[in-house]
């Protein structure tokens, strides 16, 4: 089905073209081999990855690139720990000239327990990146008008939360991202919240352009099974919004005939 | 490490430590055993394109930040 | 992914042994040559085909066979437009005669605007199928009392509605689907009501054995998309099942650690 | 209100009127002064009772009639306990000996971990019954077949259950009580699921005729405020059943005119 | 029942109390006369009004105040209508003259179709309010960071949407109202998408202070029974709330003891 | 309790029991305390109407429930 | 079609048909035009094994049905 | 309305209107028809508190507001 999916149904943010409509995250695995594995499996063409201190105290610590090589996956640096622009302005430029690219995801989150995004703090950080030169996939809420906002200060792709990070409840406001995504010029993707299969498949029949998914691949009993299902999860979502599904009626309908009967 | 006056003090990643005079950036990361096309430098809070590592002399009180990419979502 | 199935995730029915996990009806399709094409799409093993009178006035009307080989799916004759067990049994010994196997779906249907299975009716013919020699593949209501009677009678599979056949709604009750997979020691398929991709998926993840669907993909705008869909939905479904999916929490988790950031 | 409810908006079952669309069960409670409590808040005019062996071990224990008048409330004795027709008969007979009437709870349970009502054994029961000159409310499943089976064969009321006894989940196939509703003649109750005043709000507005709750109220940490609130969500969603309800629409609506704003 | 609440369960806002715990919309109602009766069957105290200029053509026009009297209910005046900061000062400085109290309701809306609050738009008109003096009711999204932050510039209630104005959806996310809630010193109200009575009766049960409701009262078929509707529906979910409800469980429990049973 | 050759040996509510002979239903009621109102009582599975209590007497072997009504959903 | 005395009477799929006597099932089908190996027939409700269709030989007031496998959910 | 070069010019609610020289906000009402307790009134958009209508005269080209609540969510 890959093969069908790259001729003929690739997505596009920055000028960059993807075959996978899944974006994977590298953090919460239990080590580096397996997030390997899961990625593999997954499919995915872009991964997003944090910035963070060299730890000096132990040197020959295995580094992330050694296991998800940046030649085959596109890494997608996020601004996980910012709490101002000013942070995340120099966070990304630090990733920029780690990676040598400038498309980037912005997250600016609350405290705890809901890790919600802090959208005033995200509109400061977003014209300052952009300013800066930054392809901006910006981590959001479900609130239309904040995310054309986002879209209209040059944003590359808009990312509503489906649920708090890592809770797995799976999208809980889609009348909300159907409304984003009927009103947006750039891809939609549901970011957060994805707890299995079916809320990748959900999320993609409401017609988003891909989804990104971390702790429900990381954290399940099987991270490289759930990679698989995760994947199969979104070309599903994705064909059956294509294929454009049967309308929901309250009634029966007969599969079989019910002429040319014996009698 | 035991430092001498000939030594300068400055900080990585937050922990002071003491060099000796005239090391390069490209020295430093040597001497931490890092391979520079896997990090990224910011010198007091400006960043240091990586193509110009060996002509960065360490100074005195320099801010060091070495960073690079870890698993995030 | 097939190839992976193939070899490490086949079911068992009545001592069949089948790769795929969608179970796809041939009704309702705009012609034959789409159910072909769906069909083949869908990458299923089994179809549900129905018993009816040669049409005398139009010989040379084209039939399923040349359509839906049987040499290469598993036919599975149903009882569609059968209300008595003795209907049922007539009707199923000309479809062993003219398929040559006796492995078959009962279906007793109640009235519009439901057509919810007669219980009464469907435990009456399954007796006399069973005594008649037929494996019976059982089409009956969410209850888990009823479907432990029919497994125990000796139904080689059970296969309650999600929702009412035709009405696309998906698992209305996915409390009491669960409830009856726990309990049984037969296959356990979801029948009726799946209405798009993530239906199949979200059936999967319940720990159905397999999904049997037809008017999702026989009526969407596009029957071979679908397919395809309800193909990658059900594969996705199995995968999460077996992976284990994350629990569900109503607080956030972050992703990336919050230690190591610059300052 | 109930004054108003009493004179415009009463329902009736085997020619007894009630304005009370509540009726409560008197099992569960920690104790029969809290049974009291509950039942005198709950403005019931109707509660469940079981019939079972007087203690001759402790013969001063006291006695529900004591704590829960006959003659205020009328008793409407269940055969829970009873797995057979015979015993549904012989326990009922010997309930009405003690409390001189006919109206009756039928409720022939499954096994745990369901406790689902036993249909076949459900519909025995009932039609023996009924040839006894029983008047019988039937606790049954979901079943729309089943369920106009039992009407037809003379049961005054069809009481299908929300959701498995006791597990407070609510009214889990809302389209199924429905169809049940509109094609009966009988009253139709919701007994079994509801576990809290908005399940019994939502199932009074599918249409039902009264709702019948029990663990709801017992094991509430305050049972006789929850009574109360039982009270109000029927009365609710009674009202809003009658009042008609505005449609779902997936689009805002200002409530506030636009024109003759200042300048 | 409400001799009950008044004594016992009031809330206050602002410094004021109320008993009940149901604000209505004066918005879409087909006359004044059933304004003033719907407004009277719901018990509320609180009403929320507009301000608009004086209609110069029709002078003799009946007027709000002569149908719902300002001496009996608390007018709530409302900045629809407005966009920026400078419009609702201005407005709601007119309805103070008009009404002689600072107890205001401010909302900013984006555009049609979701007419979702437009939150940037908001926090700056909040604090132009506050420091004109008035206490601020403020309509939002259901963020809660924006909503923390409403608190703490001082509005005296924070009222997420529960759904698009008018949409009738009822509360969408569950999760995010109660978040808001579990945070907030302030009182919690949801305003918009409540639909029917259930909605009002689920709001309440997730912790809610009171709930506005407009449109589902006014374009009921019946606007004096859904008012009713709504006045108990509220009640029950406030009693539920308080009462403590039985937690949800996947199996059964039995109502009746299996204990003395006659053999 | 102790039992002699008058007494009749009978069950009730699935307990064995000695009654002393000539005891009506409406006589055990009474020594068992309990309040014929509340009550309804099956004699060998068959219901005695409560109004023929005083003239049914016990015979050996009686299988007698006697029960009421108490809290059930 | 029109019939004569030497002709027998019998029904196919509910509708009345006339044969030429002597006709086999398997004539039957080939005077039909369908292949026997796609349907299956019942001859006065008995099912008629595949393999006998050549042996069979029609009589009057014979009630056939033949039947095939159409889409079916 | 015709107007004359001793009335004045001003706008009420958006729409022009003339009216007779040394005319107050009190007598404007008053010719409005208008209860001055249920509306507000903005004259070149500041408040006028309504104690003060009686005084205050309306001049040449003063935009005047009259609100008064509605029906609203």
């Amino acid at each position: 089905m890959d093969g069908a999916l790259r001729s003929d149904d690739a997505w596009t943010v920055a000028g960059r073209h993807f075959a996978s409509r899944l974006i994977v995250g590298t953090g919460k695995y239990k080590d580096l081999p397996t997030t390997a594995a899961a990625i593999e499996a997954s499919g995915t063409e872009m991964v997003t990855v944090a910035v963070r201190r060299v730890n000096l105290s132990d040197r020959n610590a295995p580094m992330l690139q050694d296991y998800v090589s940046p030649s085959r996956y596109t890494y997608l640096p996020n601004t996980a720990g910012c709490f101002t622009a000013d942070e995340a302005v120099r966070t990304l430029r630090l990733a920029r000239e780690a990676g040598g690219w400038n498309l980037v995801k912005l997250e600016v989150l609350g405290p705890p327990p809901t890790l919600y995004p802090d959208m005033a703090a995200t509109l400061l950080a977003a014209e300052a990146l952009i300013r800066d030169g930054f392809e901006v996939m910006v981590y959001c809420s479900d609130d239309p008008i904040a995310a054309k906002r986002l879209e209209e200060m040059g944003c590359v792709a808009i990312m509503p939360l489906g649920a708090p990070i890592g809770s797995g409840l799976g999208v809980q406001n889609p009348l909300m991202i159907r409304m984003i995504i009927e009103n947006a010029k750039v891809p939609v993707l549901v970011d957060a919240g994805v707890g299995t299969a079916y809320d990748a498949t959900f999320a993609m029949e409401l017609g988003c352009d891909a989804v990104l998914v971390n702790s429900a691949i990381a954290m399940a009993n099987d991270p490289v099974l759930m990679a698989r299902a995760m994947k199969a999860g979104v070309e599903a979502g994705r064909l059956a919004y294509r294929a454009g599904r049967i309308p929901r009626r309250d009634a029966a309908s007969a599969s079989s005939p019910m002429t040319g009967l014996i009698r | 490490m035991s430092t001498t006056l000939e030594q300068l003090r400055l900080t990585v990643n937050g922990e002071p430590m003491s060099l000796a005079r005239g090391k390069t950036l490209a020295g430093l990361l040597a001497e931490l055993g890092l391979d520079m096309r896997k990090v990224a430098i910011e010198r007091n809070r400006e960043i240091v394109p990586r193509s110009t590592y060996a002509g960065v002399v360490l100074e005195d009180a320099d801010a060091i930040e070495i960073v690079h990419f870890i698993g995030g979502g």
